[in-house]
């Protein structure tokens, strides 16, 4: 494949950013406007042709006897350590990767077309869409990363995007407050991803995925040229550990901790809330269909050393299993519509990474990890509809609170059909998407384990029933007063994705998915287990629904009953469990007060005291001996006259003696 | 010569515990002179006649003059310096007798030439003298010459910078 | 003598100071001086190209350029020059530095004459001591770049400027106090009676015993400059308080003598010493690196927090220097570089803040990035920088240095290794608490919504600084070559690497 | 009685001790000047005594009395220039009162 189309896909972003981002002051907000899109559009357009060439055309460097290949596209030395250990830039296509890069590129241009209306005559208009490009060229970067630093690199460039886009109203202290916890969070959780890559590259002596999972690929299918049985034995560290554990399971578990805070997983996840503070495209791009995922991203390119690791991919299960119903619980419970959406995005995202780390080879040739990736792509169409679809509704009535909604199913029709349509994927009811994909990871988790089963499926009920509470909230209950000003449908930038993204929506569960991605590339023919799984899962979703429907449908006093019956719980899940309030005392109360201040009081008064005491010492020595030099020279002389005689006396002695 | 001797031997000794016991500032001046002129005798003594003649010139005559001019202008005529206190002078009697002691004992046990007696010396000239003065070669004296003049030279321009009146 | 390039190091500026000397007015002065760091700037870059040129020629003597010119014979004290690709590297910053500094000095009052005489007679030390390879004469060159500092900064400084500019000269020439104790006892140590470095790490011919005592005295000694703790706190006050060019040739020249020395004197001539004193260091260079960013997190004057933040980030290169492999020193040169560009543009942004709002106290602003985009979003990219965002200097660096230091199997560096990787999320916490105050949010004071942007002499001197970090960021692998050039083998050879 | 180096010498050095005496009591700057003069005189005398009776071929103790001389003199003038003008700030010539030069 020629390098031309992958150059381009990376490269017209970055340009984006430069020209707006440099020129954007002198453009008019059209021009800038028109610039972006039609910059991420060609990109999509490259995208596709790039993921078609890797998943149809059969070349031998594609597939091989039936199975997928990665491909290496170009790899450019960019930094070199020692021996071998070479940061590289370069282009990788595999399934992930190529079905990556089509997720990207289509959400990314749904928001940038979406924007042309959300962000209409908003300062920093090209600002934001430099900085959108900045995200479409970092994102892009770190999917087809070939190595493992690279991923570090655009990781770090993802998040540096993401900071300048959640601080995007920059006037607005709570925005510059969740510009900086988002950045900070996740940095810590990049540590541990950094420690993780110098821990794993250095025994492996390589950073190169292709090196990294290639032997292990080898395991399962012999295609795989790249065996080096040097690299088997170095994955294993030669059985050195550390605290119980081998290295590589730390290394693994490490690495995990940096998806972790991208995915916004427990504990690390208080950023993702409060991130909602950017625009609403800015959060269905970035907060809901593609930085958060890269987490699980992460994982499943790595997947093939994970699963030398049992602990690591249980750590995982365990991680996403208590993240996924806690981020469900809370979002029964909130009140702005974006934090709905938030967690319920993290809840999804624990979805995927529990069906990560429940797949195994031999438990349907690794069905979790294909789920997994198959709910990444329907998650990031449905999440980015409702995120853009509630764009929409603050748009129409400039709040973020469901309490200034209800009715609007009247005055916003196309909003409401395809909010409802993302609702239902979202909730799993066939044959919208969410269904397809969600009754894989299930399938997935009991065949590992029922407990995790069932589980996933109680977890997968209330996300049926917090997604109809959002519904119900905006669009029936109650309608508020909206005053002569009634709120209505979208322009047709803002429609235009909406629909288009329903319509995805209401069809990509029909794709035949582990025809495409599978986690050795062999093909899986997905078959769903209706009896043992689908009919259930429908029937609880049913039930959620219906529950909703009679609790939020008509406004009634029902759920301010519940909520008092509740009680503690349900103020404990309004407020989030605490979490933030945790994370302030720690960081504030102990980071701050404990080791930040005394740090510096012990700089400046012990440090600098013990420094400056020295300089005051010298002084009092020389006060203390100056009156020696009195200047009186008649005192002088008896000094120099007792010298002189105690030498002579000296003299004397010694020749008397 | 014997007498001449003892003459200028006392005179020196004397006069000298005059000029540092006296009271009067004008009369310790005076008694200097004295001193220094019983030390150009005993330059003459020696032979040395050009010394002894730069000795009274320059000292006697120059340098005592200079004493008793400042001593004129600082002081009013007749009036005694504060009495020194006790304690002032027992130090002082210490720090000089243990000098003379310390002194005194090396001269005696540390010296088999003191008991030399005057040798004959070849005649030496102004001539001589002038010569030696300009000349580089062994025991030529041309350089400190040199920078005796200098430092004369920097020594009436300080006296200049130093008297003048702003 | 005039033959070699690498004199001229030297003699341009002394022709900038008579050229100053002699211009009678500002404008005359600015000229001199912006010529004279161009001309700087032009020899090193046809140096570096040389440079290059002649080691893919097949040049492998460990220093290029050699020149040697006989001081004083009865000690051997020789002016010897040569370089390698640190010392290309470090004269290319330096250069830069002072470009930029002149641009940002481009309105110093009062006094600007002896202010730039000042200037330039400290940057003949600066270059002196990165082309001289001659004990004697590099440690001349070091002394002649610390005096003028004082005055510089008791002169032109703010605040408690006395103070700073004489702890400052004091406590470095404490430092080099222990320096030259250490210099001569490697003199007479070799046995070689010789000054010339090269000579002496050829022959490693110093007693073990006097390394061990050797050793820690020229690292001390160096370490000072370096801020390593516990002898920084000069670098806080003393950054206080310089005028902007002074902090940034400073925070961005000064400071890597240390680092610089630190390698080329005492690791270079005494290896054996180094590796077993090593871990003493570490640990104290470790905490240099956690306790300046912790530091930092409180302070309320934007200088300290640079200067802390200096601590902090120079201690890195001491950490890496100590790590004794070819990765993480390659990594330590490449923080210098790194530190050395981005610290001399928050100086140099932090000046022009200053200068325009009368204020370092990140509590009396706000909202600068409206007032003063431009200003803003420079800071911001340096802030970008510091903290070690991809594609700008600091994180190669940092990287470079995390790798190579991991290189290094001993528990012991193991563990700090780790320690010093958490300065990654402290530094983010600082870096974000200084944007997050002083450029976003509402305008805290209205009086300074009247302020205007930058001009274009600041202009220049910014998008210099800017372009350098981000080339170094964009294309580490060009530089890291560069430094590689130098590693001669027979550094490691006492080592076994 | 032949008259040996000694006999000069005792004379010399009590005109010393009597100097020093002098110089360590006296608080007028001139009277110091004059013990000075006295030590100094008592120094040239040991100069030219020892080079006429153990050297009488050489000329360096006469020649340097000279120079001496000439210093002395030079010495002289000067610090009695200090010293009255001294006496024009103060009016005083008493050391204890000329600490003002002192920082």
């Amino acid at each position: 494949m020629e390098p031309i189309i992958p150059i381009l896909i990376l490269c017209l972003p970055l340009l984006g950013f430069l020209v707006l981002g440099l020129l954007g002051p002198k453009m008019s907000h059209k021009a800038a406007g028109w610039y972006g899109v039609l910059s991420i559009g060609t990109v999509m357009v490259l995208a596709y042709i790039t993921a078609i060439t890797y998943f149809f055309s059969g070349a031998p460097e594609f597939i091989l006897d039936g199975t997928r290949l990665q491909y290496v596209v170009f790899n450019q030395d960019w930094l070199n350590f020692y021996k071998d250990l070479t940061i590289r830039i370069g282009f990788l296509l595999d399934p992930i990767s190529a079905l990556m890069l089509v997720v990207i590129t289509t959400i990314s241009f749904c928001v940038h077309l979406y924007s042309l209306g959300y962000m209409e005559g908003e300062k920093g208009f090209q600002r934001y869409y430099a900085f959108l490009q900045l995200f479409s060229f970092s994102m892009l970067g770190l999917v087809v990363a070939t190595n493992i630093f690279q991923m570090y690199i655009f990781w770090e460039l993802v998040g540096a995007s993401s900071y300048l886009l959640i601080g995007f109203y920059y006037q607005r202290p709570s925005a510059v407050s969740a510009s900086k916890k988002a950045f900070i969070v996740t940095r810590f959780a990049d540590l541990g991803f950094l420690i993780g890559i110098l821990i794993l590259s250095y025994y492996t002596g390589t950073f190169n995925f292709t090196d990294l999972t290639g032997s292990v690929l080898a395991n399962g299918s012999s295609v795989n040229n790249l065996i080096t049985p040097g690299v088997v034995a170095s994955l294993k560290f030669g059985g050195a550990s550390f605290m119980g554990c081998s290295l590589l399971t730390w290394a693994l578990v490490l690495i995990f901790m940096g998806g972790m805070g991208k995915s916004a997983m427990l504990p690390l996840h208080i950023w993702l809330p409060d991130a909602m503070e950017g625009p609403t495209p800015v959060s269905a791009l970035i907060h809901a269909a593609t930085m958060v995922v890269a987490g699980v991203y992460l994982v499943a390119r790595l997947f093939p050393l994970y699963l030398m690791e049992e602990a690591a991919l249980l750590f995982i299960t365990v991680v996403g299993a208590i993240t996924a119903f806690y981020a469900a619980v809370v979002a029964c419970t909130q009140v702005d519509i974006k934090r709905v959406l938030a967690f319920s995005t993290i809840s999804q995202i624990a979805f995927m990474m529990v069906s990560l780390g429940v797949a195994r080879p031999e438990i349907h040739e690794g069905l979790g990890y294909m789920a997994s990736m198959f709910h990444l792509f329907t998650h990031a169409m449905f999440k980015a509809l409702l995120f853009l679809g509630a764009g929409a509704l603050i748009h129409a009535v400039h709040s973020n609170d469901y309490t200034a909604m209800g009715g609007l199913r009247k005055y916003m029709p196309i909003t409401h059909i395809t909010f409802l349509i993302g609702c239902l994927a979202i909730a799993g009811i066939p044959p919208f998407s969410g269904f397809f994909s969600k009754d894989e990871i299930l399938s997935a988790c009991y065949e590992n384990n029922f407990i995790w089963g069932a589980w996933m499926s109680m977890v997968a009920g209330l996300t049926a029933f917090y997604m109809f509470r959002l519904y119900y909230l905006i669009f029936w209950w109650d309608e508020p007063d909206y005053g002569h000003h009634k709120p209505h449908d979208a322009p047709w930038p803002m429609s235009l994705p909406l629909i288009f993204l329903a319509l995805v929506s209401c069809v990509a569960g029909f794709i035949p998915f582990g025809e495409f991605v599978t986690w050795n590339g062999e093909p899986y023919h997905i078959h769903i287990n209706w009896v043992g799984v689908a009919i259930p899962s429908i029937v609880i979703a049913v039930l959620a629904i219906a529950l909703a429907t009679f609790m939020y449908r008509k406004k009634n006093p029902l759920p301010d009953k519940v909520a008092k019956a509740t009680g503690a719980l349900w103020t404990a899940a309004h407020h989030r469990f605490y979490w933030d309030e945790i994370y302030m005392f720690i960081t504030h109360k102990i980071i701050f007060n404990l080791i930040c201040k005394p740090i510096a009081w012990f700089d400046r008064h012990i440090i600098d005291g013990t420094m400056d005491g020295l300089a005051w010492c010298a002084q009092r020595l020389s006060i203390t001996i100056r009156p020696l030099q009195s200047g009186n020279v008649q005192s002088y002389v008896y000094v120099y006259l007792f010298g002189a005689l105690l030498l002579g006396g000296v003299t004397a002695a010694v020749v008397l003696l | 010569m014997e007498i001449m001797y003892t003459i200028v031997a006392l005179a020196i000794i004397i006069f000298s515990i005059l000029t540092v016991t006296t009271r009067k500032i004008l009369r310790s001046a005076t008694y200097l002179l004295f001193t220094l002129f019983a030390a150009a005798i005993i330059y003459f003594m020696m032979d040395y006649e050009f010394l002894g003649g730069v000795q009274i010139a320059v000292y006697a005559g120059g340098i005592v003059v200079l004493f008793v001019f400042s001593i004129l202008l600082t002081t009013s005529p007749g009036s005694n310096s504060e009495k020194l206190t006790n304690r002032r002078v027992w130090w002082g009697i210490l720090a000089a007798v243990c000098t003379a002691g310390v002194t005194g004992w090396a001269l005696l046990s540390r010296c088999a030439e003191i008991f030399a007696t005057k040798p004959a010396m070849a005649d030496y000239t102004m001539q001589d003298l002038g010569e030696d003065m300009l000349s580089t070669g062994h025991g030529g004296y041309l350089l400190p010459f040199e920078a005796i003049s200098v430092l004369l030279l920097a020594c009436i321009i300080g006296a200049v910078a130093v008297a003048r009146k702003r | 003598m005039f033959s070699n390039p690498l004199i001229y190091f030297v003699v341009i500026p002394v022709i900038m100071l008579l050229g100053i000397y002699l211009s009678r007015n500002m404008a005359q002065i600015r000229t001199v001086a912006v010529a004279g760091s161009l001309a700087l700037l032009g020899l090193s870059a046809w140096l570096l190209v040389d440079y290059l040129g002649l080691r893919a020629a097949g040049a492998d003597a460990p220093m290029l350029y050699r020149g040697d010119w006989t001081w004083f014979s009865a000690m051997n004290i020789k002016l010897s020059v040569g370089v390698d690709g640190i010392s290309i590297a470090m004269l290319l910053l330096s250069s830069i530095i002072l470009l930029t500094g002149s641009f940002a000095s481009w309105k110093i009052n009062p006094l600007p004459k002896e202010f730039f005489l000042w200037l330039i007679l400290l940057s003949i030390g600066v270059f002196g001591f990165f082309i001289s390879i001659d004990l004697f004469t590099m440690f001349m060159f070091y002394e002649v770049a610390l005096i003028p500092m004082y005055l510089l900064i008791g002169i032109w400084g703010t605040g408690r400027k006395e103070y700073s500019a004489m702890k400052l000269t004091l406590m470095l020439m404490g430092g080099s106090a222990f320096l030259m104790l250490s210099l001569i006892g490697i003199y007479y140590n070799a046995g070689l009676h010789s000054w010339n470095l090269l000579e002496i790490a050829q022959a490693d011919s110093i007693d073990h015993t006097w390394q061990m005592f050797l050793f820690p005295m020229a690292f001390v000694g160096f370490g000072v400059l370096g801020a390593m703790f516990p002898f920084h706190t000069w670098s806080p006050d003393g950054h206080a308080c310089a005028p902007t060019a002074v902090s940034m040739l400073h925070a961005g020249v000064l400071m890597k003598l240390g680092g610089y020395g630190c390698f080329r004197v005492a690791i270079y001539l005494m290896p054996y010493a180094a590796n077993e004193l090593a871990w003493i260091f570490l640990i104290l260079t470790g905490i240099s690196v956690v306790y300046g960013a912790f530091s930092a997190c409180v302070q309320t004057d934007l200088k300290y927090i640079n200067a802390y933040s200096s601590v902090s980030h120079c201690g890195l290169v001491l950490f890496a220097i100590l790590m004794l492999n070819t990765t993480a020193m390659t990594g330590a040169i490449m923080q210098m570089l790194s530190h050395g560009l981005m610290t001399a543009l928050f100086f140099a942004l932090i000046g022009m803040i200053y200068g325009r709002t009368h204020t370092r106290d990140i509590r009396q602003m706000g909202g600068l990035m409206k007032i003063m985009p431009y200003l803003a979003v420079c800071y911001m990219i340096a802030g970008f920088a510091s903290l070690g965002l991809p594609g700008l200097s600091g994180f190669v660096a940092e990287m470079t240095i995390f790798v190579g230091s991991f290189e290094n199997t001993h528990t012991l560096n193991r563990v700090f290794t780790i320690i010093a990787c958490c300065s990654i999320v402290i530094t983010a916490v600082y870096i974000l608490r200084v944007v997050g105050k002083l450029l976003l949010g509402p305008v805290y004071d209205k009086h300074h919504e009247e302020l205007t942007d930058a001009t274009w002499w600041e202009r220049t001197s910014t998008v210099t600084l800017i372009i350098c970090v981000a080339a170094i960021g964009c294309f580490p692998n060009f530089f890291a070559n560069l430094i590689r050039t130098t590693f001669s083998p027979e550094i490691f050879k006492v080592l076994g690497m | 009685m032949e008259i040996k180096l000694l006999y000069y010498l005792v004379p010399s050095l009590i005109m010393f001790c009597c100097g020093l005496y002098g110089f360590l009591t006296r608080k007028n700057m001139i009277a110091m000047l004059i013990s000075l003069e006295l030590m100094l005189n008592a120094v040239d005398i040991n100069f030219t005594v020892i080079n006429r009776y153990i050297f009488p071929d050489s000329k360096e103790g006469m020649i340097f009395t000279l120079f001496a001389i000439a210093i002395a003199a030079a010495e002289t003038a000067l610090a009695i220039a200090i010293i009255i003008n001294l006496y024009r700030v103060t009016k005083k010539v008493e050391t204890d009162e000329a600490s003002q030069l002192k920082g």
